[in-house]
């Protein structure tokens, strides 16, 4: 029995890539999490942006919404959705977290729907501003347990851009230059993209864990980094600072 | 004007700059009284088949009381922005009151979960579904408030998000780089829930404008529903905290805890005991049923609604949460 | 000698075509003040609109700035200039004044340059937002003194469009549809616009005036209303309001 | 993408969103003390060269004190906006700072007449001069802060200005209506005076806000002069007021009266008396060579400026006559 979740140990892995003075566009949940115990640990100065305006808040809580009042306290600027989208489209946000129900070798991912378009099995909330961040935010990233259902072959519905087929397509596409999926954390595994082909690879292995095992939860085929790591897993300062100031009431580490 | 690519669903409304123009030139910009009770100002200004964008970020100073009212009055076939639609949306499809659909964000109520009712309300066929994003849908809005047809942006390329819109990719003719056209959107009818307001329209509202201040003025009709009314003297003091100006409202409907059981800054938190309740009752077809009768159908106003749901304790206990006080030492 | 001088006549009648209820993007000077003689006399309900963001104030004097102060004093709004053009683009706005250094038979305006554009005789202020004005809003009205080296029969800049080239030009120029130059108001005479030629054309001569005089103030051949009025001159309530009122220190009227 | 006509003077600044995203991609997120010197400020960010936008409209809440110390600093081969260019280009003209510029308002002064410096320099050859509008400036600001290449509007067609532009009319691939297109203009400095600034840059200013906040945000750096500064803590206090966030911002310099002699709102009017000296001056070449030594030149900074043209005494009758004190019964 290890000292952490999985959901721990992704909050984890996450806020140790945000650099202080970064800015983030996040979410709720995880990456809002992940992008406050980084402010308590290493990275004082990350800015944290929220979609719908609330600009480099002072969170005094887990928010339940992107757009309630948690996401404007003590913040420097309430500002408008357009406004907010638009810090990125101008190259001014660094980092994004997003997730989906499923991810592609490529790191696209699916929000939209399960099955087919017109009769699907599943109807899920589509973009929202999942495809803004991803297209506009200089790195994206991907918190998800690691599951051969989530990591597939094909995506049902590409809702929100990856590295799209690879090599220099995303390039190509028009989307601004530069930017792309930079990191997917899942509960076994940290990977990264392969320069050339695009295409996902497995940087470090969490403990208790094998390579076998991250392979056998993905439903393509993943590279692997010559050297790969064992992940450095929570330290004891890391979890309590996420368990008693970050998310006391463990509304997203309760999970 | 060449177009490399282009999605292929419906787009609903016309984006045609010339015909938007025209109905504002007949539309009245008179500053006269517009305060009236909320059930008159949807019997006037809402009709079946328009267009409906509602205001507000999912459950965050949304007019919920509004999406109340035009369940109870039971219009149909609308048209929906389903602009970070969450809180909204649930009440919308309850009532089946719109068939076709421009999706930014809906079915979920964020870090609550997904909507049933919602979610079966789109799955069931229904329901006619273009796709977009939360920033596409507000350049939508900003377009029609440019009183241009489109706006370009760098967004939804390489992706279904793109093939099942209407949006066309063309060459930027200053750099030769593919931009997407975003068509404007002008719905027929946008509600917006704000904190102050005067009988003449002007509005004040404290926090994230999200896009209600595009959608205000890309919008052939305005109702706004007020936590208060106040004199059009605090409006004219400091004109700088003005949001949206007179002309462009048609309604000012005075709706104390009118976001209520969304949160509504500086004023009331999310009642999330609540908004569970909806999460959960909605599984059961029969017990949903009894739910809308006693929450919506059986009530005559909002009032009677926070009245059902804990009246004035509970409004205070969700300001005591909205102000942080369980914070202080 | 006249009760009134020329610019207390043209910014009265200029002030009679404000109707009751309307929008007008306004200047300083003579259009301030007519706009302002309006909500005087026959429309209290008028709404004024400055460029710079202005709307709708309760004008204490006049200003001397589209952007000063005083077009914010008592205002509903104070909002940005792209907003204020924005309300024009959307056909919120019914009239707009102009003024100019040249003026052509179509209602075309010269603010650039006098002379040729590359080695001017005159550089002048250029647009300004003139040209939003006339494009956007439904209803363009000039005031300026009738003098023929003002009307002029080719322009050496064309600044502001009127009716450009006249017949449907306009219309196929891309132009919003329905609007364009409506009234010319001049000390000697009101003129319009002939609905099918789009060509300058008398409808009224002001007392003390007769058409010659009209005539040979202007370069280009003027069209004639079957019926040619004759002004009808300010009253004497709307002169008292005007100097008492509208305009006590003569900024405008003094001159 | 098919152009059907286009402007045919030179586009000063590059529209690439993405050159203008690699600049943004290098600038410091940091909320780091930013308070110094205008002398500093003005010679760390503005360079010989550089494109530059002055804020605030003629002049109205306009950096005059920053136009001064630029022109002190002999400031060379400059780019300007000429967006509602008053005494600020009067004062930019003086010191043939600039060599070429994007017209939409230049050489007037509104209803005081027309600057003899600003023409003569104009009329002189030795400036490029490029033709918009005053909404078309602002749009071109807009674009660069969306981070698109151009934006659509429906203005300057048929007309010389478009011809005189670098403005391309395409036809609207949803409605087949012509658009013209106005490429994103990014200026490599600007320089806003606001109300009140914390030391990190967060901004609050009152009344209109012209197109300082597209500037703002289209701009690679900003300096912010402000009447005082307040505390970060007050910022907090009520996130609404912001219009200007820290991370825009590279320097703020605190200069009280720092727009006379233009208006401030709610502070001080115009000093209509110093204005008028300095058209008249202007007309006599050896007088306002003095004009500019006394009163440029001579003065270390803004407050001598001021002092020298009524001091204290001046500032508070133009602070009485922007109250209208005179009109109180």
């Amino acid at each position: 029995m290890t000292r952490y979740n999985a959901m721990e140990l992704m909050i984890t892995l996450a806020a140790r890539e945000l650099e202080n003075g970064a800015t983030v566009g996040v979410g709720t949940g995880a990456p809002c999490a992940a992008a406050m115990l980084a402010q308590k640990t290493t990275s004082p100065d990350l800015v944290i942006l929220f979609e719908a305006g609330g600009f480099s808040p002072e969170l005094p809580e887990m928010p339940i919404s992107v757009g309630d009042s948690r996401t404007i306290y003590k913040a420097v600027m309430a500002d408008s959705m357009a406004n907010a989208m638009e810090y990125c489209a101008r190259g001014f946000v660094d980092y994004t977290f997003l997730g989906g129900a499923q991810i592609d070798m490529y790191g696209n991912l699916n929000s939209t729907v399960i099955g087919d378009y017109v009769h699907p099995k599943v109807r899920l909330p589509g973009s929202g501003g999942a495809n803004d961040f991803a297209s506009f935010c200089w790195k994206t990233m991907v918190m998800t347990p690691q599951d051969s259902r989530r990591f597939v072959e094909k995506l049902d519905f590409r809702t929100t851009p990856g590295w799209l087929e690879g090599g220099n397509s995303r390039e190509k596409s028009g989307l601004p230059l530069g930017t792309g999926p930079h990191k997917i954390i899942t509960d076994m595994a940290v990977m990264d993209f392969e320069p050339e082909s695009k295409r996902m690879r497995i940087i470090s292995v969490s403990p208790g864990y094998d390579l076998e095992d991250v392979e056998k939860n993905c439903s393509f085929e993943l590279l692997k980094l010559d050297k790969i790591q064992e992940t450095i897993p929570p330290s004891d300062t890391e979890l309590r600072i996420l368990r008693e100031e970050v998310d006391p009431y463990q509304y997203v580490i309760g999970r | 004007m060449e177009v490399i690519n282009q999605g292929t669903e419906r787009l609903f409304m016309d984006p045609d700059p010339d015909k938007i123009r025209a109905f504002f030139h007949g539309k009245s910009r008179k500053m006269t009284r517009k305060e009236m009770d909320l059930k008159d100002a949807v019997a006037t200004f809402v009709h079946d088949g328009d267009y409906l964008c509602i205001g507000g970020f999912g459950a965050n100073r949304t007019p919920v009381a509004a999406c109340h009212e035009i369940v109870r009055q039971e219009k149909k076939h609308m048209g929906l922005a389903g602009h970070t639609a969450t809180h909204d949306m649930q009440i919308l499809s309850a009532g089946e009151v719109y068939d076709h659909i421009d999706v930014a964000y809906v079915v979920g109520l964020e870090a609550r979960g997904l909507s049933t009712c919602s979610r079966k309300y789109l799955e069931s066929g229904k329901v006619q579904v273009t796709e977009w994003t939360n920033y596409s849908l507000a350049l939508r809005l900003k377009a029609a408030a440019m009183g241009v047809s489109f706006l370009p942006t760098r967004n939804m390329m390489g992706t279904d998000t793109f093939n099942h819109s209407a949006a066309k990719t063309i060459k930027c003719p200053f750099t030769e780089k593919k931009m997407v056209l975003l068509p404007a959107l002008s719905p027929d009818v946008s509600i917006i829930h704000v904190h102050e307001a005067d009988i003449y329209g002007n509005c004040r509202f404290k926090g994230i404008s999200v896009a209600d201040i595009e959608l205000a003025n890309a919008s052939k009709r305005v109702i706004i529903t007020t936590e208060r009314l106040i004199s059009t003297e605090e409006i004219k003091r400091d004109p700088s905290l003005t949001k949206i100006p007179f002309h462009l409202v048609d309604a000012v409907c005075e709706v104390p805890g009118g976001a209520y059981p969304g949160t509504m800054a500086y004023k009331y938190f999310s009642d999330e005991d609540h908004l569970k309740e909806w999460l959960i009752v909605e599984k059961d077809t029969e017990k949903f049923k009894q739910f809308l009768e006693r929450n919506i159908f059986e009530c005559s106003n909002h009032e009677e609604y926070i009245a059902l749901n804990g009246g004035i304790s509970k409004m205070r206990s969700l300001r005591a949460k909205e102000l942080l006080l369980h914070k202080e030492k």
